[in-house]
C-alpha cells in the first residue's frame, strides 16, 4: 500500500504539486489522467523517489520511505520516450534488474525468457535496442519493468509515442499483465477514453492538484467538480450558464458577454437534480447525451447550428454552434449533415450535470 | 488547387530493386480530385510518407510520373511545384517573430505587405494565436511551435494542394478536436486539395472525405469513411479501421449459408467463391447483439469504458468483440446474432460483395 | 528524443542541386589543396638531401632519399624526443581524462554551489598563455624537484586540458537522456556500477573525441614542455631546434624530423574521423 | 535539462579542481609575488610595490606588443571566421568525401606548432620555399625577414592555414546538426539560398561560432611559437608580440619583475575579453 500524506513538491518557487493525500492499495490499476504539465510526471517521480517531496511524507506498506534512495526501494519505471540501454542487448536490458538483485544465472534465463515471452520479445533477445521498431523498443522496457517484480510499477505515458492500433493492443494486453502480478501500477496519460479502456482507479490532475480520485467509471460519470468534467471528457463536455427558477433551468442563448440571440429557453430539472437551490449554475452535457432524435418521449430540444460533422467509422460527431457556444454532439453510426443548417437536438436529461458558482457538482448523480 | 494523377509510381529506396520486397512503394496509380480531403492511412512504414514526400518532390520517385491538373511535374523540384507541406514536429524559423514567420511564404512569393497583413491575421485568428503575434517563435511550447508550422501551410491562397505529415501528433487531446474541425472547415471554405497522412483512424476519418488505406507499400483502399467501416474490401482494413477492429471468423459458405463451427448464418445472397479459397465472414462489433436466441457465446470480460460497453468473450471457440450502448445489460445465459448489414464476406481476404 | 524515424532519406534535398554542386566541389577541393601543399612541400623537402635542396629547384624529388629519416630514427638523441613526447602525452591523456568524467557528469546532470562560477574558473585556465607561467612552472616544480621529468609536462600540460576534457565531456554527457540514469538506479545500480557499465558506453565516442583533443593540445603544445625540461625528458619540438648548427641549417633533417611529428597525429585522426566534426562543436549541437 | 540541486556533486569535481589549481594558483601566486618585489640577483627581494605595473604601461615597448596584439586578432578573426563558414557551406555532407574533407583539414590542427614555423620557412624562403623561389623567379621580391609588410603577411597567412579549419569544423557540426525538414520547408516556403542561410543555417550555426569565436580569440591573443620560429618576432619589433615579448624578459633578460607585472596585465586582458564573449555566448544559450 502506497500513501501520500500532505505531499508537496515545490521546485525554484513553482509549485509543482500541491499538498496531496493518496492512498494506493496493492493490487490495483491507477490512472494519473491529466493534460501536458498538470502534474502527472512530478507525481510519478515523487512515488518513484526520484524526486524528494518538498514536505509531507511517503509511506510503503506502513513505513515511511519519505528519503529512502531509490536503490534501495522496490520499483520500477517505464517513460513515454524509449529508455532501454542502448550498449546492452534486449537480453541484458531485461536481466539487469535480475543481475544487479543477484540472481544467479539459470533463474535470470529463465524469467527473462518468460518475460520476453510474454511481450513477444523472444525472436529479439539477442539485439540491441536502437535497432528494434518503436514498439518493440518500448515491450523491452516494459519487459524490464515486469521482469523484476517490483511491488510498485510506475508508467508515463508509455504508449504515447506508439502508432494508434499498436496502442490499442498493448492497452489490451497490459491489464492482462498487470492483473497477474500483485503489485501497484501507476498509469500516466492525457487521453480520456485510454483511462476508461483500462479500467481500475483513476486520479484527476489539474496545475497540480488531484481533482478527484476514485474509481475510474465513477469519477468519469459523477465528476466532483466542472475541472474533474472537463478533464475527463472526449470529446470535451458541452457546457453552458443557466439559472434555476423552481421546476425550470432558464437558459439564455446569449451568455453574459457572449453574441446570439437573448432568447429565452427553459428546461424542466430532472429528478436528480431537483434538490439543486435556485439560482445560477453551470449546466454540463456529455456530446453522447445529445442527440438528433428524440431518445425518449418529450425530451426537452435546443435550437442549434452546424458547423462541420467529423465521421470516425462507429461514431460521428457532429459540431454545431449554441448561441456562441462550440458544442459537439456524438452520434452512433454514419451521420454527416451539412452546415449551417438550424436543427434541433435533444438533450438526455436523465445525465445532465449541474455545477456551482465554485465549480463544484450539485446535488444527486448523473446516472 | 490542382487534380493529382500518380501514374504507375513505385519507389525503392537505395540501390536497384530486385524483388517487389524491394519497394517501399510498389505500386500506385490513382486519380484524386481537384479540392478533395484526402487521408493516407497505414501501420508506420506502409509507405504512406514517402508518398506524401514523392507527392511535394522531397523524393523522386523510381518509376511513374505524377502529374498536377495533367501537367507533369515529376522532375520539377519542390519550390516549383507550388504546394504547402506541414511536418511531424514543428519546423519554426526561431529568429523571427510569429507574425514573420506566417508572412514568410508570402513575402518569399512577393505579395504586396496589405495582402499579407489580411492573410497572416486571418490565420492568427484561426490559431488563436493574435496575443502573440510579436513574440519571437522561439520561446514558444512545442504546440504552438506546431499551430505556427501549420499556419505556414495555410496561409498561401494560391497553392496547388496542401500535405500533412502526422501534423497532431505534439498535440494535447482537447487542442486536438479543435484543431481538427478547423482543419475541415477551412478545407470547405478554401476547397485546397489536401492530404493528409496519419497512423490515426480518427483523425483519417475524421479529416477526409475519401481515405487511402495503405498497408506494406499498397494502397488496400479509397473510399468514405462510410464504406470503409460498413463494407471493408480486405481484412487488414476491417481489422485497422474501427476499435476493436471487425471479428472475422473463418466460415463454410453453401449457397446463401455462411457456417461458423456448428451454427449456420443466412447472409442473404451466396457469394461468388472459386475452388479452394480460404473464406471468412467479417462483422463489427458495432453489428452484433447480445440477445436471449442465436449464437451461444461465453463472456470473458465487460469493459465499461463510459459511453459504451466493450464485452470482450468467445464465440465458436475464437476470441470476439461486441461494442453494447451505455447502461445495456447482459442477459444470464447470453447468445450473439449479427445485423445482416454488417456482414462481409471474404475470399483470401478480399471482399466478395453482392455487387459482383 | 522522441524524433520518429523520417522515411525521406537523409540528405535527399542534396538531389535537386546536383547540377549545382559543382561549384561547391571546386572551393573545397581548393581549400583542401591549401591545406595539403605545405605539408607536401615538407615531405618532398624530407626526401632530398641537403645539396638538392639549395643548389636545385624541383617540385618532385629528383634523387629521393631517405638518409634524412635514417639519420634521425638512428641518432638516440633525436629518437628519444620521439618517444618522450609520447610518454608525457599519453600520461596527461589519462590524468585528464580520469578526473575530467567525473567532473564533468556533475556539470551535466547537477546544479551546485557555485557551479557556474567553477565551470568559467576552469574555462579561464584555458586561456592563459603559456608565456605568463612559463617561468612560474619552472619554480613551481623544480620545489617539487620534477623538473626535467615527463610527469611535470603532463601535470602543466592538464592546466589546459582538464578544462577542455570537462567541456566536451559535459558536452556529450548532456545529449544523454537523465531518465537513462534514473531508469538504471531504479534497476537498483549503484552510482559507480551505472557510471562503467552503462553510462561509460553510451558517451565512448565523447570519450574517444576529448582523447583526441587532450593528445592534439599536449602533443602540439612547445613553450611549457621546453621550460620544464632539460634533456632527459625533451620533446621532440625542441630538439628540432638543435638542427641549427655550426655548418648552417640541415633543412632536410629538419624537414625529415617535422614530417615525423605528423604521424601520431595522422593516426589518432584517423580512429575518430567519424566523431571528429561533433567532437570539434563539442558535442554542443 | 532540469537539474537537480545536489552539494555532494562537488566530490566529483575536487580532484580535477585540485590538480588545475596546482598548476593554476601556486604559479599565478609566484607571478604576482614577483610583480610587486625587485631584486638584484642572489635571491635577495624588497617590496617594489605598484612600480613594475606603472613601468609597464608606461613602456612604448608594452602598449606596442599590445597594439599589434590586437591587430593580430582583429585580422584573424574577421578573415579565419567568414572563410571558416563559407568553406562549411560547401563541404559535402555525405559520401566518402567527407572524412577526406575533415582528416586532412584536421591535419594541420595536429602539427606541433614550431613545425609550423618551420614549414612555412621552407615555403617561403626565396631561396629553396616552394612559394618564395616562385615568387622570386617572377620577380616578386617577398622577404619575411627583411619587410614587416611581409613578415605580417607571413604570420597572418601562417595562422589562416592552421587555424582555419578549426572554424570550419566547428561550422560544418553546427550545419550536419540541422534537420532536413527544415531546408525541405524552406524549400516549400519558396526561401531564397539568401534566407536558408540567414534564418536557417545561420541560426542553429550561432552556439558553435561563439566557441569558435572565443577559441580563436583566445589562442590567436596568446600566439607565441609560430612567430617566434618563423619570423623571431622580427624584422625589428614589427611581429612581436606579447608572449614573445614576455618570453625574452623573463627568460632572456631576467627582468622578473616587470615580466611579472606585464604577465597579470596580459592575462587579466585576456580574461576581461574572453569573460565578455563567455556571458554572451551563455546569454544566447539561455535564449534558445
Amino acid at each position: 500500500m502506497l500513501e501520500f500524506i500532505n505531499v508537496s513538491k515545490v521546485v525554484s518557487g513553482q509549485t509543482h504539486i500541491h499538498p496531496t493525500n493518496l492512498v494506493l492499495e496493492r493490487g490495483t490499476l491507477n490512472v494519473l489522467l491529466g493534460p501536458t504539465l498538470s502534474g502527472k510526471t512530478s507525481l510519478l517521480r515523487l512515488m518513484a523517489g526520484l524526486d524528494k517531496p518538498t514536505s509531507g511524507s511517503v509511506r510503503f506498506n506502513g513505513e515511511n520511505v519519505t528519503g529512502l534512495p531509490v536503490q534501495r526501494r522496490n520499483v520500477a519505471m517505464v517513460y513515454q520516450q524509449f529508455i532501454n540501454y542502448p550498449s546492452m542487448t534486449v537480453y541484458e536490458n531485461i536481466a539487469s534488474p535480475l543481475r544487479v538483485a543477484g540472481e544467479s544465472a539459470d533463474v535470470i534465463d529463465r524469467e527473462v525468457k518468460k518475460v520476453a515471452d510474454l511481450m513477444r520479445l523472444s525472436p529479439l533477445l539477442d539485439r540491441l535496442p536502437l535497432s528494434l521498431s518503436g514498439g518493440q523498443q518500448q515491450r523491452t522496457a516494459l519487459a524490464r519493468a515486469i521482469v523484476k517484480k517490483a511491488s510498485l510499477v510506475l508508467l508515463d505515458e508509455p504508449l504515447a509515442n506508439l502508432d494508434y492500433k499498436l496502442r490499442e493492443e498493448m492497452r489490451e494486453e497490459l491489464p492482462k499483465i498487470f492483473a497477474a502480478s500483485g503489485s501497484i501500477f501507476v498509469y500516466a496519460t492525457t487521453e480520456p477514453s485510454e483511462a476508461l479502456l483500462l479500467g481500475g482507479n483513476t486520479a484527476t490532475l489539474h496545475q497540480g492538484r488531484v481533482s478527484q480520485f476514485g474509481k475510474t467509471v465513477s469519477v468519469y460519470r459523477n465528476p466532483r467538480d466542472l475541472i474533474t468534467a472537463r478533464t475527463f471528457s472526449d470529446p470535451p463536455i458541452n457546457t453552458h450558464t443557466a439559472v434555476k427558477e423552481g421546476k425550470n433551468f432558464v437558459l439564455l442563448e446569449k451568455e453574459a458577454g457572449g453574441k446570439g440571440k437573448a432568447t429565452k429557453i427553459t428546461l424542466p430539472v430532472p429528478a436528480h437534480l431537483a434538490t439543486v437551490a435556485d439560482g445560477p449554475v453551470t449546466l454540463g452535457v456529455q456530446p453522447h447525451h445529445l442527440s438528433l432524435e428524440e431518445p425518449y418521449a418529450k425530451a426537452p430540444s435546443l435550437k442549434v447550428k452546424t458547423q462541420v460533422s467529423e465521421i470516425a467509422g462507429s461514431e460521428s460527431f457532429v459540431h454545431v454552434l449554441f448561441g456562441d457556444k462550440r458544442w459537439v454532439i456524438l452520434e452512433h453510426g454514419v451521420r454527416n449533415i451539412d452546415p449551417d443548417l438550424d436543427i434541433d437536438v435533444y438533450l438526455d436529461t436523465r445525465h445532465l450535470m449541474a455545477f456551482g458558482s465554485d465549480g463544484m457538482t450539485l446535488a444527486g448523480t448523473a446516472g | 488547387m490542382a487534380r493529382i494523377n500518380l501514374d504507375h509510381i513505385r519507389h525503392a529506396y537505395g540501390i536497384r530493386p530486385t524483388s517487389p520486397n524491394d519497394y517501399a512503394l510498389r505500386e500506385v496509380h490513382h486519380e484524386w480530385a481537384d479540392g478533395g480531403a484526402y487521408a493516407l492511412l497505414g501501420p508506420s512504414g506502409c509507405g504512406k510518407t514517402t508518398l506524401l514526400n514523392i507527392i511535394s518532390g522531397i523524393v523522386r520517385p523510381s518509376e511513374g510520373h505524377i502529374l498536377f491538373d495533367g501537367k507533369d511535374v515529376t522532375h520539377l523540384p519542390t519550390e516549383e511545384r507550388n504546394i504547402a507541406q506541414v511536418f511531424q514536429f514543428p519546423v519554426v524559423y526561431d529568429t523571427m517573430t510569429v507574425y514573420d514567420n506566417l508572412a514568410f511564404p508570402l513575402r518569399n512569393r512577393n505579395v504586396p505587405e496589405d495582402l499579407v497583413a489580411t492573410r497572416v491575421k486571418h490565420i492568427l485568428e484561426m490559431l488563436e494565436l493574435t496575443d502573440r503575434a510579436d513574440k519571437k517563435a522561439r520561446g514558444l511550447t512545442a504546440d504552438q511551435k506546431q499551430k505556427i508550422s501549420l499556419g505556414r501551410g495555410l496561409v498561401r491562397s494560391d497553392v496547388n494542394a496542401i500535405l500533412f505529415d502526422e501534423p497532431l501528433t505534439v498535440i494535447d487531446p482537447h487542442l486536438k478536436w479543435v484543431l481538427r474541425s478547423q482543419l475541415k472547415q477551412l478545407h470547405r471554405h478554401s476547397k485546397f486539395t489536401m492530404v493528409y497522412v496519419t497512423h490515426d483512424q480518427t483523425e483519417a476519418l475524421t479529416f477526409a472525405d475519401k481515405v487511402v488505406v495503405m498497408y506494406d507499400g499498397q494502397i488496400v483502399q479509397i473510399g468514405t469513411p462510410a464504406e470503409l467501416f460498413e463494407k471493408p474490401k480486405h481484412t487488414f482494413v476491417g481489422y485497422f479501421i474501427g476499435s476493436p477492429g471487425m471479428n472475422v471468423f473463418p466460415v463454410e459458405i453453401a449457397g446463401k449459408k455462411a457456417r461458423i463451427g456448428n451454427v449456420s448464418v443466412d447472409i442473404g445472397f451466396a457469394p461468388k467463391i472459386s475452388k479452394g479459397q480460404k473464406t471468412e465472414l467479417g462483422i463489427r462489433p458495432e453489428f452484433m447483439d447480445i440477445t436471449r436466441k442465436g449464437m451461444p457465446m461465453t463472456i470473458r470480460k465487460v469493459e465499461d469504458i463510459g459511453r459504451q460497453k466493450i464485452v470482450r468473450g468467445e464465440l465458436a471457440g475464437q476470441a470476439v468483440s461486441i461494442v453494447m450502448k451505455e447502461g445495456s445489460d447482459i442477459p444470464a445465459d447470453p447468445h450473439v446474432s449479427f445485423r445482416d448489414e454488417g456482414i462481409n464476406i471474404y475470399a483470401d481476404s478480399w471482399r466478395v460483395g453482392q455487387e459482383d | 528524443m522522441s524524433t520518429a524515424p523520417s522515411q525521406a532519406p537523409s540528405g535527399s534535398i542534396a538531389h535537386v542541386d546536383k547540377e549545382k554542386r559543382w561549384p561547391s566541389r571546386v572551393i573545397t577541393t581548393l581549400y583542401v589543396l591549401f591545406m595539403v601543399i605545405p605539408i607536401y612541400w615538407l615531405i618532398v623537402m624530407s626526401l632530398k638531401d641537403n645539396n638538392e635542396i639549395m643548389n636545385s629547384f624541383s617540385v618532385v624529388p629528383q634523387a629521393p632519399t631517405l638518409r634524412n629519416y635514417i639519420y634521425i630514427l638512428t641518432d638516440y638523441s633525436w629518437y628519444v624526443g620521439y618517444i618522450n613526447s609520447s610518454i608525457y602525452v599519453v600520461m596527461n591523456m589519462v590524468i585528464s581524462l580520469l578526473l575530467a568524467l567525473p567532473a564533468a557528469y556533475a556539470f551535466s546532470r547537477y546544479r551546485f554551489l557555485g557551479d557556474k562560477h567553477v565551470f568559467f574558473w576552469f574555462l579561464t585556465n584555458r586561456m592563459a598563455p603559456g608565456a605568463v607561467f612559463a617561468l612560474p612552472f619552472f619554480q613551481l616544480y623544480s620545489a617539487f624537484g620534477l623538473i626535467d621529468t615527463h610527469i611535470a609536462v603532463a601535470l602543466a600540460h592538464c592546466l589546459f586540458n582538464i578544462p577542455l576534457a570537462i567541456w566536451i565531456l559535459e558536452g556529450f554527457m548532456s545529449g544523454v537522456p537523465k531518465e537513462i540514469d534514473e531508469t538504471a538506479y531504479i534497476d537498483g545500480y549503484s552510482f559507480p556500477a551505472f557510471f562503467v557499465k552503462i553510462f561509460i558506453p553510451m558517451i565512448a565516442s565523447g570519450i574517444g573525441v576529448a582523447a583526441f583533443f587532450c593528445f592534439m593540445f599536449s602533443w602540439v603544445e612547445l613553450l611549457i614542455a621546453r621550460t620544464l625540461t632539460v634533456s632527459f625528458a625533451k620533446p621532440i619540438a625542441a630538439a628540432m631546434t638543435r638542427t641549427v648548427s655550426a655548418t648552417g641549417m640541415d633543412w632536410g633533417v629538419l624537414a625529415a624530423a617535422g614530417a615525423l611529428t605528423l604521424v601520431p597525429g595522422a593516426v589518432v585522426i584517423w580512429f575518430v574521423r567519424n566523431h571528429i566534426a561533433k567532437g570539434f562543436a563539442l558535442g554542443r549541437v | 535539462m532540469d537539474k537537480t540541486w545536489n552539494n555532494r556533486a562537488w566530490f566529483m569535481v575536487l580532484p580535477a579542481f585540485l590538480v588545475v589549481a596546482f598548476s593554476a594558483i601556486i604559479p599565478l601566486m609566484t607571478v604576482v609575488n614577483y610583480s610587486v618585489q625587485d631584486t638584484f640577483g642572489n635571491n635577495e627581494f624588497f617590496w617594489a610595490g605598484t612600480e613594475w605595473f606603472t613601468d609597464v604601461l608606461d613602456s612604448d615597448r608594452f602598449w606596442g606588443a599590445l597594439k599589434r596584439n590586437l591587430l593580430f586578432s582583429f585580422l584573424i578573426l574577421v578573415i579565419e571566421i567568414p572563410l571558416g563558414v563559407f568553406i562549411a557551406l560547401h563541404m559535402p555532407r555525405k559520401g566518402i568525401g567527407v572524412p577526406i574533407c575533415l582528416v586532412t583539414m584536421a591535419m594541420p590542427l595536429l602539427i606541433p606548432w614550431n613545425v609550423v614555423g618551420t614549414i612555412f620557412q621552407l615555403m617561403l624562403r626565396s631561396d629553396i620555399g616552394l612559394v618564395g623561389y616562385t615568387l622570386a623567379k617572377m620577380g616578386i621580391s617577398f622577404n619575411y625577414a627583411g619587410s614587416p609588410i611581409d613578415a605580417w603577411i607571413t604570420v597572418v597567412g601562417m595562422d589562416v592555414w592552421h587555424w582555419t579549419s578549426l572554424v570550419v569544423l566547428l561550422a560544418y557540426a553546427g550545419l550536419v546538426s540541422i534537420p532536413d525538414a527544415y531546408y525541405q520547408a524552406a524549400k516549400i516556403d519558396g526561401a531564397s539560398r539568401f534566407s536558408v542561410f540567414r534564418y536557417i543555417q545561420l541560426p542553429k550555426m550561432k552556439r558553435v561560432l561563439m566557441i569558435a569565436f572565443l577559441l580563436r580569440f583566445m589562442d590567436s591573443f596568446m600566439i607565441y611559437t609560430e612567430p617566434f620560429v618563423a619570423t623571431g618576432g622580427g624584422p625589428g619589433t614589427s611581429t612581436t608580440f606579447l608572449s614573445i615579448d614576455l618570453v625574452k624578459m623573463a627568460i632572456g633578460q631576467f627582468d622578473l619583475g616587470p615580466a611579472a607585472a606585464m604577465s597579470i596585465i596580459y592575462f587579466l586582458i585576456i580574461l576581461l575579453l574572453s569573460w565578455v564573449f563567455y556571458t554572451v555566448m551563455t546569454n544566447t544559450d539561455a535564449q534558445s
